[in-house]
């Protein structure tokens, strides 16, 4: 009757339930580590500001029964590097990682790449191969595993290199079992819309065929990196309340509503603290357990604050998204917004939209959409989508578009926490507030095309009424002198004259 | 046997002088450099009302204008013109044309209308404009229906001038087409007459005698009353002063049929002559179907929300027709007018015909 | 003038012989205590074949079984004894009655018809059985349509007999209903007869003299000929040896109507004496379009569908039918009798139609 | 340009992410915070074969604005209690329990109960009170909250009592913020369907408005209880292969295997170790790494493992499964099905579907669907369940079935590895040996409804049958009496006679 009592690490809970982290079946796990370590290498670049450079391969080793086989993957960037003292843990150990702060990256959830190795590792036991630098005189190398039970990197094998050409960036390389072959259309419809909205990178892909498939930038003009930010007050609980008090240095409570929230100033910070009947002379290091709590009620009924900016936010900007869909379709018309930056529970995001008409985009009886999130392409569950239930909902005919017209919708959402359903990644759920910034930026956009179709139809149809009165003016003068039983046919053409004029105006 | 004075050549000369009217006031707008326009009572919904008195359809005092200066109106008005230019044509020859011929007429004239629902409808816009109806000038739809009965005619159609018929020498029924419509009455002994929806009935009459039993006229409507034929009835009504009842199916739909010989219809509210008001609706009644027990379906969603529209309407005041919505709507059910086979062929006409003319109503 | 001899009479003699013949089979095999059976042709397509020597469908030696002993049949054998029963009453009492009207009357005998569908289908039935098309024994359905020229019957419907009319006596056209039909020939002058698919053609011609101008007999057959109709033409053709000339819309339909008259449908497979195989499609031709340039429609892939059926039907081997098919096929157009309106109300009279009859086929 | 590279606890990534685990709002809360301890209570109970009693109160303490209010959950059980050194961990620290091990349970997750408290932790910050006994002579007492960052629970208070009354059992309090009156109808329609696969439980709520729903048990017979189990050989990977080689005693393969795997005896193992070309007398401590993982691949490849038995798993059977919908509804028919125990992936499972018609089942122009996993009612995404597309597939005109028929069908599925296809366990994922298992049920009791269906609808039809001949024969001879102008009706007694004759055969 006696029960077994037990810890298990983090490691070994995705490790058992590595489906609900994207790697269910053995094409989807060709699917999603290509993903996460194209991910973190976009980030990588990115943070430093300089345009990646990815490189991925993808080869088969052998098969190993019922359509599964093994492969080995590499993927090699131009980022800002591991320093060797982290590369094992960043590599071997589940939840480490730099992504835990207030700044917009991919990896939101913290494990993709290490859960991309250990599913690597549990099907193919073959340690994994690290090599970076961060451009100093150094390049290391590392064979590693990973102990799932207790989460820890097991160093197999450790070497330093000359780096006399200032090399910089990270390369892994592991293998895993799977099915490329089922895997392969997602595999390359998400390199090719990467590229769209990361048209500042260069992209190469070598698949287990030998096939060369190559995205080159189309600028090098690249966005701000994404800054890291403070809290902002709507945003905050009582944990995280309690872990700012225990870091603040601040002495009295003013002084720590200034240094430690988000576009929180001095009288903001008066003003809250008199709403919520704290003296601003307190320590907050000395406050109550309840005094916590209710400071954090309080901050979420305060209607003053400000709302976040959005320096911690890189969105790609109209021009670049507007590139991304040029270059891939040659649209007669396209048009983009970025909306200003807004908040929903205290996390800042910009909505950025652009519609395009024409060219080679396909007619498919619907609207084609293209959803990303912190510049990636989200590919499954599109219907579940907040985008798609927008467009759905949207009269098309009041901006003279119909099903089958060739339009193309792009839709980019950043946010240092963008509010995906579920740890796959691959829709964003319905929060009012980011679908109100969505439909307002579709609106937008698609007010511009109705500007346009209307131009091109007002041309044409000015044509077509020039002759009208020309053809019809001559018929009634005919006829009436007919009925009248009159022998002269009345002159119309200072009438037909007359009508130009007005068309002229 | 009575004798009736003919008065189909007066109309004929009254349409003519219309038409060149209209003629010479578009030539003098042009002469005088302006874009000719023309006004007519509108036909919107907003414009007909129900007229007591007349006991029909009428058009308000809102007008329309119809300009060759409007992008929007020079087609039409164009072929207004030119229509009103074709039915002279017509009317001085003495010929006639359906309203598909007319239709593709005008092709010849690089004008062609969009479908025959756009000819049609100029077609009504002249009609509103001269005042007068289509058959008025040798326009006719393709529905034909039938008469029956001891009434003497006289041709007026070329070749036949003079010409006399009595509609018993086909015991068929004689076509209702635009010879007969322009024909003059020369006499009848007939003393009221019956309208029928059905064409089975119809014959079911004349082999019965009824047109010798009770003295009557028989007209079949074939469906709804085509306007030639509701123009004939009131010309039986009027010229022969003779009483009409009419028979339709027991339902919304032949209710409206009675309703429209009777009082006709908004969309002849621009014309008058067209309707009968002192009819009589004989049946089928929904009460009928309770009192003689008939084999009937039940009313559908849409027959229920015809009788809803119906109780509505203007025309429906009458306490027999308030009566009879109720009874439907009660019993919600239908019969049709052949349901009384069920009794025998001749049951309708030995036992129903003279319980209804005798008019227990 | 010609004299022609009676045969109407007759007729309905052999038709209550059949009758009196199929209750005495039944009632025998009652007698003997057996389950009651009819045998009669099968109706299903697979037994419907073309006869090229009579120029129309007939039935092949595949028979069906009607027994009272199967709990599918007991219900339609009883009704078809019925209709026999009551069709009888019908002939000898010289009464008609309409499809509908017999649908009613099954009612008074506790036996309703589920719908009109079953009690046509069963009538249908009695004629396969007994040989004779409905029109023999007085049923009817509601359609008309008309015929006007120099032709004089005498009527053999009560009150009627001996009677004469002269189908020019109404210039509307003169109604063919069962009167007409049941009535003898008597003399006609014409020398040809023409039939027309539309009422507008149809009173044209009669405005343009058409009947006096070519000596014709115009019969109008109101879209797909009714059956009595049919009947009628073949009897102007077979009685009075007049050659038939057939104008109808230019389209697959059109071609359609003027087959029917010709060599009858697949449902009338169990019938003779409705067919007129010698009667010509005079027009209008796919290449009338082509060559008198008239305003044409696109023929809609409905209209194309017809065609490639058509094109397969053993009654269009003929050669004109296929040239006339793959006309259509390639212009891809259709037009209507009408469209000869755009040169003018009196071309289809003037040059058109002695074009046709000289017979350029 | 340096990165911070940091570790989080698994959970502060719980905290951080905790939409992902059903606690994305505040109605969903209260809904997952109750089904959470509730699975627990029942698993407690279950584990020892004592017929549940579990009580639940809600209790509404305040207001906290914007609709939200802070509410007081107390769950009491009489399970098998928690050892007093292990309360602290299993209710403080993430991914610590019981529930690890092969054998069928309802929270496969492992991390429900904890997060509970730590989602009412942080929204509420207060600490949650914790009372078990395992029946022994004492109770303990506990007064926790957790430490988010370093995963451990914090004991505020510790108490232990004399037990004089032997009571057994575990109570649960603690506070949440959240939306009871949002949450209420799927609250209800929880607690009602989880009384019905779970006829043998006493459910007793007392929510926020005082209102008291009593769920009595029907029955005190329960199923076996399920058992742990040894892994499947198809189910094993390379990590799970090195951990059992770890932990094993045999000093030779053929033990190894016949010790440690599911249903593999001697010849079985000797005829795999054959198929693999491993000597069954080598020392499986000693395998090279690259050797353990050709034994992984070889097991998924061998055809001659027996499949596993069920004796881990739980079922309701047939009976219990009627007997719960009878008490629901009371139908006129009902039927039930359990299938053979089957396997996916070396998961064993059993699948129970029965079928009932007519009494209370609502007609709604559809088919009632209840779905259960491990005797967990599933309430969302129907939709997108694995049963309810089945049911769609099926033709039901096959079975004399219409939409508007009151036909209600209850699916169960049992297994130590439900295949759920995200954390939320909303919703069974589309495994091809599972749904071929639910259609096979469904279809049994499909053909059960239909026989019924098909024997009232022949008496009818009889009845109808037998007055035909005799309302048609004596017209037949009227007619035709009349037709051939004789006088006397012919009599038709004898051929109606013969008629019922055959009929009676």
């Amino acid at each position: 009757m006696s029960q077994i009592f037990e810890h298990i690490s983090p490691a070994d809970f995705f490790y058992r339930n590595r489906d609900i982290a994207g790697f269910s079946n053995p094409s989807r796990a060709i699917y999603s580590a290509i993903r996460e370590l194209v991910e973190n290498s976009l980030d990588a670049a990115e943070s430093i500001g300089v345009p990646p450079d990815i490189f991925i391969r993808l080869t088969r080793i052998k098969e190993s029964g019922r359509g599964v086989s093994v492969y080995e993957l590499r993927v090699q960037d131009n980022g800002t590097g591991v320093p060797s003292q982290h590369i094992p843990s960043a590599f071997g150990q589940v939840l480490f990682g730099s992504k835990y702060r207030l700044k917009q990256s991919r990896g939101t959830f913290g494990l993709g790449g290490t859960m991309a190795i250990l599913y690597g590792q549990i099907t193919t036991h073959h340690p994994a191969h690290i090599i970076s630098s961060t451009g100093d005189s150094r390049i290391y190398e590392y064979r590693l595993s990973i102990d799932i039970r207790r989460n820890r990197p097991i160093i197999l094998q450790r070497k330093s290199l000359d780096n006399d050409h200032k090399w910089r960036g990270t390369i892994v390389e592991f293998r895993l079992e799977g099915d490329y072959f089922r895997a392969m259309p997602k595999v390359l419809e998400y390199l090719k819309q990467t590229a769209v909205v990361n048209p500042y990178a260069n992209i190469t892909f070598i698949d287990p065929r030998g096939r060369l498939y190559m995205f080159t930038r189309a600028t090098t003009s690249m966005p701000p990196p994404p800054k890291e930010t403070k809290p902002h007050p709507y945003g905050v609980d009582v944990e995280m309340m309690q872990r700012l008090i225990q870091s603040t240095d601040a002495r009295d409570m003013l002084t720590f509503m200034v240094e430690t929230f988000h576009r929180v100033g001095k009288s903001i910070a008066k003003n809250f603290l008199k709403f919520a009947g704290i003296s601003p002379k307190r320590d907050p290091k000395k406050l109550r357990p309840d005094e916590v709590v209710h400071l954090v009620q309080k901050m979420k009924t305060f209607d003053e604050f400000l709302p976040p900016d959005a320096s911690c936010l890189s969105p790609l900007g109209e021009e670049l998204l507007k590139a991304g869909i040029i270059k891939e379709y040659q649209p007669e018309f396209i048009a983009a917004i970025q909306r200003k930056p807004s908040t929903y529970s205290g996390h800042p995001f910009i909505v950025e939209a652009a519609i395009a008409y024409g060219g080679n985009i396909p007619r498919k009886g619907d609207i084609v959409l293209f959803r990303f999130a912190n510049r990636i392409p989200l590919l499954y569950d599109e219907a579940s989508d907040v985008s798609w239930k927008i467009i759905k909902s949207i009269n098309w005919r009041r901006y003279k578009a119909t099903p089958d017209m060739p339009i193309a919708i792009a839709v980019h959402v950043c946010s240092t926490k963008i509010p995906y359903k579920t740890v796959g990644k691959e829709f964003i759920a319905d929060r009012p507030e980011v679908s109100r910034e969505i439909l307002f930026a579709i609106r937008y956009v698609a007010r511009k095309l109705q500007k346009f179709l209307t131009r091109v139809e007002y041309k044409q149809k000015e044509l077509r009424r020039l002759n009208i009165f020309a053809k019809y003016l001559p018929k009634i003068a005919r006829f009436s002198t007919d009925l009248a039983e009159k022998k002269r046919t009345p002159n119309v053409d200072k009438l037909i004259r007359s009508v130009k004029r007005i068309e002229e105006d | 046997m009575r004798k009736i004075k003919p008065s189909m050549k007066e109309r004929r000369k009254r349409v003519l002088q219309a038409l060149k009217g209209l003629g010479e006031k578009i030539y003098t707008q042009i002469e005088k450099g302006k874009f000719p326009w023309i006004e007519m009572p509108s036909r919107s919904t907003d414009n007909i009302y129900y007229d007591p008195e007349l006991r029909q359809y009428i058009l308000g005092d809102k007008k329309i204008r119809r300009s060759a200066g409007n992008i929007r109106h020079i087609a039409s008005f164009t072929k207004l013109v030119w229509t009103a230019f074709f039915v002279r044509e017509l009317t001085r020859e003495r010929k006639t044309s359906t309203l598909r011929d007319l239709y593709y007429s005008a092709q010849a004239y690089e004008m062609s209308f969009k479908d025959q629902a756009e000819s049609d409808n100029i077609i009504t816009d002249l009609e509103t404009v001269i005042g007068h109806a289509r058959e008025d000038f040798n326009v006719f739809p393709e529905e034909r229906s039938a008469v029956f009965g001891d009434l003497t005619i006289e041709y007026n159609v070329p070749g036949y001038e003079g010409k006399r018929l009595n509609l018993t020498s086909h015991p068929d029924g004689v076509m209702i087409g635009p010879a007969l419509t322009s024909a003059d009455f020369v006499r009848t002994s007939a003393d009221k007459v019956i309208a029928i929806e059905k064409g089975g009935l119809f014959t079911r009459f004349i082999e019965e005698q009824v047109y010798r039993k009770f003295n009557a006229i028989l007209v079949l409507t074939a469906g709804q009353a085509p306007r030639a034929t509701r123009a004939f009835i009131h010309r039986l009504n009027t010229e022969l002063e003779l009483p009409v009842y009419i028979f339709t199916d027991g339902d919304p739909w032949g209710m409206h049929i009675a309703m429209v010989i009777i009082s006709g219809s908004a969309n002849a509210a621009h014309l008058r002559d067209l309707t009968t008001p002192d009819a009589v609706w004989s049946g089928v009644w929904a009460t009928d179907i309770v009192n003689y027990k008939l084999p009937s379906d039940k009313l559908t969603d849409v027959d229920i929300k015809r009788l809803h529209e119906l109780a509505r309407d203007p025309r429906y005041k009458g306490e027999l027709w308030q009566r009879e919505i109720k009874t439907f709507m009660k019993i919600k059910k239908k019969a049709e007018q052949e349901a009384f086979s069920r009794y025998g062929l001749t049951y309708i006409v030995d036992e129903y015909l003279p319980a209804k003319l005798e008019g227990e109503a």
